[in-house]
């Protein structure tokens, strides 16, 4: 009958209506500021540097690997030297440029040494972009147990592994 | 003569003014569209008038048939005659001067016409109304009525036979 | 807007009305993207269509010159922004083939399940923007988010990001799925098809829908042919051609399910060739999930690979891969020089090729269906100009 | 009690002016109590048209499975508010190849007949602002002169996709207002005056015209042509947002636009309230006050139009009108004369031989439309 298919449409959005007072699944907004969707274990954005004891002992050692490998080469160490000019094994200047970074991820991939992971963090807007975009050494340092609160399962593998290659 | 007459008699001669303004800007103004629009005002003042002597039927035949549907076509034969992208089409008129002549010529005959002829302004004897104009329509007025609607009848077929050649 | 190349207009005939130069610019509601179309109209009819791409071009193919092998996986996810996996997987495909590297079986399957749920997001997608584009204010929009939301969520704990996954590597997939992962697709593939009836109900009936979409935008078989157009839009003009019943790429030729056909191939076809596909690709999702093995989910060189990217050997030469993406055939030309990074990298998309006979079919119809016709075609400005 | 509940605006009035008499002269006080009932309509217009905003974004809202707007005041009751003021802060561009007189006389000429249009409708017992004796033929007048304003405002703004608006604006309401016009008529043949009063006080109690055979048909004829002439969906072609972006009105901003956006909503109240006033019986109702039954009436069928906005693709220009020229004029005319006989018939003979007249015609109009309607269609699968 010619009629019918329009007033199916109709049935369709008045049952949404009625039942959106009834069932969250047909209720889906998150009122985003006051309720908030828990990311997962493995939700990334942008890279973090991961420190044990103090911020200035970083794991990392400059090796400049992960830097090679950034696809859009956002990364750059200046590796640190003592007086006498021999090469030390942390970086003295280690910084991201977060408007570049696209989080990809394959940082914390080839990072051989732990240090460099992707943290959950993506309330980041700034007025300024250059700036404050280029997220220096020290905004990037965080602490091993911010990681395992955020990561709990791979800071327990990274745990084993560091324990084991000490023995 | 309390106020309510003075209102509105003011009312009606504003509106008639309001009429020879529009009439006057709708002649004069060079945009071709811009005196399409002051033509729709001049109907609509018209309309104003009869509904002030209480003649509602015919003020709203009035806007609905001349606003509503002449104007619309008008407005339709001005976009597609003049080329659409410029805004106004040029009116070439040299010598404005020597037109007042037959103007003021032509106004004279009118108005002496005017003052001449006795105007008797008697109550109209039957309201006119709805009811009245379509009892009227129906029974004195039939055959007349019937040849209109086949006047109209003729000139949409006509239209459907040309638009139809496309 | 007097464009030069509309100037030579032919001769006018008398009782035409003045020929109109719109053009469609790249701002407009409905042109999915940074593209723009310079119609020539009669009244509403369009006479002559041009389209102008490359508002949208990243120098995607330079750009992969100088990046290495693995460098250039998260580039991908850039092109067909919806479905990012699909663009991994004939990537992933196309560097194994030139390298040689084996995908261990659980990979395979998850490879699988993923470019399946891709599909269901790109079409459910389409069929809400076309439904937008025929001025349904929004609604089957929204409630195809609702599902892809659900989706979108999966991807996130499986891949770690929602759309630009990055989640394929050479020999398999970058991290081994979460244990509730083979719970939830079998929840989403049990009540997906129960949301696909109730869209139905709401759409493919509608009488407006079917007068709007009916014979309108028609592509004949002999032009989808020749103009090389693939996929969904191939397939709505009645030719059974499907690359994964064709070449059985990674392990699609254990699974059975169909592939709708159409035969006017108008705008009604496309939209339902499309809800048609939706209901196999749950059919291979069932029987992937009931197949799928334990096991390592990449091979030993493909871990070893991604862990050290530089040592990845790819020897001289060059490789074609392709894969049923949801758009069309989507393929990675490959050419190695020996050096860690590709000479030549070309992407064969969909989008851009399905472009090319839009004039086609846009010319005689009138302006509302040009956006229809577009919005059916289903181009991703990332892919079109890359 | 009732009564007074009834009558409490027109005592409320009343009082106003009791008030003020002592202090001004005799002809002062009418003019008082005609600039009451002006003022009322001036500000009643605006707030109808901000709560259907409101209305309409949370109704759809809920259609879709969101919820609507609901940050500004309690549940978004002050968001038609923001709306407003955000209307007035935007600035407001005239294009510079537009026509500065067509440009500017678009809005001002749009807003005057949804405002004029309020003074024939009778809001409840004897609380009509004006009782015209043409108050129908008043409604149809002032409503089919706002197609000349639309194609001035499209005209004026010199831009292509607003010209292809105001022609598909003016193709589309003159082909709509001769089948309005005419499933008016069998009312006006059954109540024999143009009043809109006369009209309703003929649907005493609950005999309300729309369970006659010939006032359901005429009811829903009105209703879908009265949504055409309002320019809503599925209708809505003159601003067709994806296909001519946004119609007549694409080069307003700021004040300009809200006052077609307000004559919108305000035409889509006045249809809604005329329709309620012929076929659904006014104010008539059993209890309740009668500007409450008025009031209810209206916004149900106001909620229908926003539910047809919810859920229906837009038609395209040729097929509207061949729904307007095949399909409601050729039922207008049978309806007419369905009403006819039902007039000149007794009882229980008038009712059926409508019913059967209307029912034929239906089908006979459906079935010679059978080629231009779209057909079902099968799919094939390969690789069984």
């Amino acid at each position: 009958m010619y009629g019918l298919g329009v007033l199916k449409g109709l049935w369709v959005t008045i049952k949404n209506f009625t039942l959106s007072y009834f069932t969250r699944k047909r209720l889906t907004t998150v009122q985003y500021p006051e309720e908030r969707i828990t990311l997962s274990e493995h939700a990334r954005t942008f890279p973090i540097l991961v420190y044990d004891e103090s911020p200035d002992k970083l794991r990392c050692v400059a090796c400049e690997i992960c830097a090679k490998e950034c696809p859009p080469k956002c990364i750059s160490i200046v590796r640190a030297q003592d007086e006498a000019g021999k090469p030390l094994k942390q970086p003295k200047f280690f910084d991201i440029d977060y408007s570049v970074c696209m989080n990809c991820g394959i940082c914390e991939e080839v990072c051989p040494f732990d240090s460099i992971y992707m943290d959950r963090q993506f309330e980041l807007s700034a007025y300024e972009r250059s700036e404050e975009f280029l997220y220096t050494k020290d905004r990037l340092a965080k602490s091993a147990e911010y990681f395992s609160k955020i990561r709990p399962e791979t800071a327990k593998k990274v745990e084993e592994k560091r324990k084991a290659k000490e023995k | 003569m309390t106020l309510f007459q003075f209102l509105a008699t003011t009312a009606f001669y504003a509106a008639m003014l309001g009429i020879l303004i529009a009439a006057a800007l709708c002649v004069t103004v060079r945009n071709l569209f811009h005196s399409a629009v002051f033509l729709a005002f001049t109907l609509i003042g018209i309309a104003m008038l009869y509904f002030f002597l209480q003649a509602e039927f015919i003020a709203a035949m009035q806007i609905l048939l001349y606003v509503g549907a002449i104007m619309t076509l008008i407005v339709f034969a001005v976009m597609l005659t003049s080329r659409m992208g410029n805004p106004a089409v040029p009116q070439s008129f040299k010598n404005k001067k020597i037109v007042f002549l037959p103007l003021g010529l032509v106004g004279f005959i009118l108005i002496s016409a005017i003052l001449k002829t006795p105007w008797e302004t008697s109550e109209p004897q039957t309201a006119v109304n709805a009811v009245t104009l379509g009892k009227a329509l129906m029974n004195q007025y039939v055959f007349p009525f019937e040849v209109v609607s086949l006047v109209l009848l003729v000139a949409l077929i006509g239209a459907i036979v040309i638009a139809r050649s496309e | 807007m007097n464009c030069p190349y509309l100037q030579n207009m032919d001769q006018q005939s008398t009782l035409d009305t003045q020929r109109l130069e719109v053009s469609l610019g790249p701002q407009h509601p409905s042109t999915h993207g940074v593209f723009q179309m310079d119609v020539v109209l009669d009244g509403e009819q369009v006479i002559r269509l041009k389209p102008v791409m490359g508002y949208l071009h990243r120098n995607h193919e330079k750009l992969m010159e100088n990046m290495s092998w693995l460098a250039c996986m998260p580039y991908t996810d850039r092109l067909d922004y919806f479905c990012a996996l699909a663009n991994n997987f004939s990537y992933a495909l196309a560097v194994e083939k030139l390298a040689g590297i084996e995908v261990p079986e659980r990979a395979q399957y998850l490879r699988v399940i993923m470019a399946e749920l891709t599909r269901l997001i790109n079409h459910i997608v389409l069929v809400g923007f076309l439904l937008n584009d025929l001025g349904a204010f929004f609604t089957p929009v929204l409630y195809a988010f609702r599902e892809r939301e659900k989706l979108l969520d999966l991807f996130e704990d499986v891949t770690g990001s929602r759309m630009m996954c990055n989640y394929f590597r050479f020999g398999g997939v970058k991290r081994d799925v979460p244990p509730d992962f083979i719970l939830r697709v079998r929840e989403i593939v049990n009540q997906f098809p129960k949301f696909l009836d109730e869209l139905e109900e709401l759409l493919t009936h509608n009488e407006i829908l079917l007068s709007r979409c009916q014979n309108v935008g028609i592509l004949p078989k002999a032009l989808a042919v020749n103009a090389g157009i693939t996929g969904p839009v191939l397939r709505a003009s009645g030719i059974p051609y499907d690359i994964r019943k064709i070449d059985k790429y990674s392990i699609y030729g254990r699974f059975k399910f169909r592939v709708p056909v159409g035969e006017a191939g108008d705008v009604y076809d496309r939209y339902y060739v499309r809800i048609l596909e939706m209901r196999e690709s749950l059919q291979i999702l069932e029987q992937a999930i009931n197949e799928i093995p334990d096991g390592e989910v990449i091979s030993k060189a493909g871990a070893q690979a991604a862990k050290m990217p530089r040592t990845l050997k790819v020897p001289k030469g060059d490789a074609y891969g392709r894969t049923e993406a949801p758009k069309g055939e989507l393929g990675f030309y490959l050419v190695s020089d020996g050096s860690g990074k590709p000479y030549r990298y070309h992407v064969r998309a969909p989008s851009f090729i399905n472009l090319t006979v839009l004039e086609d079919m846009c010319i005689g119809q009138k302006v509302a269906d040009v956006i229809i016709i577009l919005g059916s075609i289903d181009i991703v400005l990332g892919e079109v100009d890359r | 009690m009732l009564n007074t509940i009834d009558q409490i605006f027109i005592k409320a009035k009343q009082i106003i002016l009791d008030i003020l008499s002592p202090f001004l002269p005799e002809w002062m006080m009418i003019l008082i109590s005609i600039f009451i009932v002006i003022v009322t309509l001036c500000v009643f217009g605006p707030v109808v048209m901000m709560y259907l905003t409101l209305l309409e974004r949370k109704f759809i809202g809920r259609m879709q499975n969101r919820y609507g707007p609901n940050r500004c005041g309690i549940f978004g009751l002050l968001q038609p508010l923001s709306d407003g003021i955000k209307m007035f802060t935007k600035e407001d561009i005239v294009p510079q190849k537009a026509d500065p007189f067509a440009h500017f006389l678009g809005p001002i000429t749009v807003i005057i007949p949804s405002l004029l249009v309020f003074s024939v409708i009778p809001f409840g017992r004897n609380m009509i602002p004006s009782d015209l004796s043409i108050g129908i033929l008043f409604f149809f007048a002032v409503a089919s002169t706002s197609t000349l304003w639309i194609f001035t405002a499209a005209w004026g703004s010199r831009n292509k996709f607003s010209l292809l608006g105001g022609m598909r604006a003016v193709a589309q309401m003159v082909s709509y207002e001769i089948p309005m016009l005419l499933s008016i008529v069998p009312a006006l043949l059954v109540v024999g005056s143009f009043s809109t009063v006369a009209i309703v006080n003929a649907q005493e109690g609950l005999q309300w015209f729309v369970f006659t055979p010939w006032g359901l048909v005429g009811f829903i004829l009105f209703f879908l042509t009265g949504v055409a002439e309002v320019n809503r969906c599925p209708f809505d072609l003159p601003e067709g947002e994806s296909e001519i972006i946004a119609g007549f009105h694409t080069e307003y901003s700021g004040m300009k636009f809200a006052l077609f956006y307000m004559a919108e909503y305000m035409n889509a109240f006045s249809v809604s309230a005329l329709v309620t006033t012929v076929y659904l019986g006014g104010w008539q109702g059993p209890i309740l006050p009668s500007w409450l039954w008025f009031f209810a009436k209206t916004f149900v069928l106001i909620s229908i139009m926003m539910w047809f906005r919810g859920t229906f693709p837009r038609m395209r220009v040729d097929q509207l009108m061949g729904f307007a020229w095949r399909g409601l004029l050729p039922l207008a005319f049978i309806n007419l004369l369905a009403a006819a006989l039902w007039v000149h018939l007794s009882f229980p003979l008038n009712d059926i031989l409508s019913f059967c007249i209307l029912t034929v015609s239906v089908l006979m109009i459906y079935v010679a439309n059978r080629k231009v309607a779209p057909k079902k269609r099968i799919y094939k699968y390969a690789y069984e």
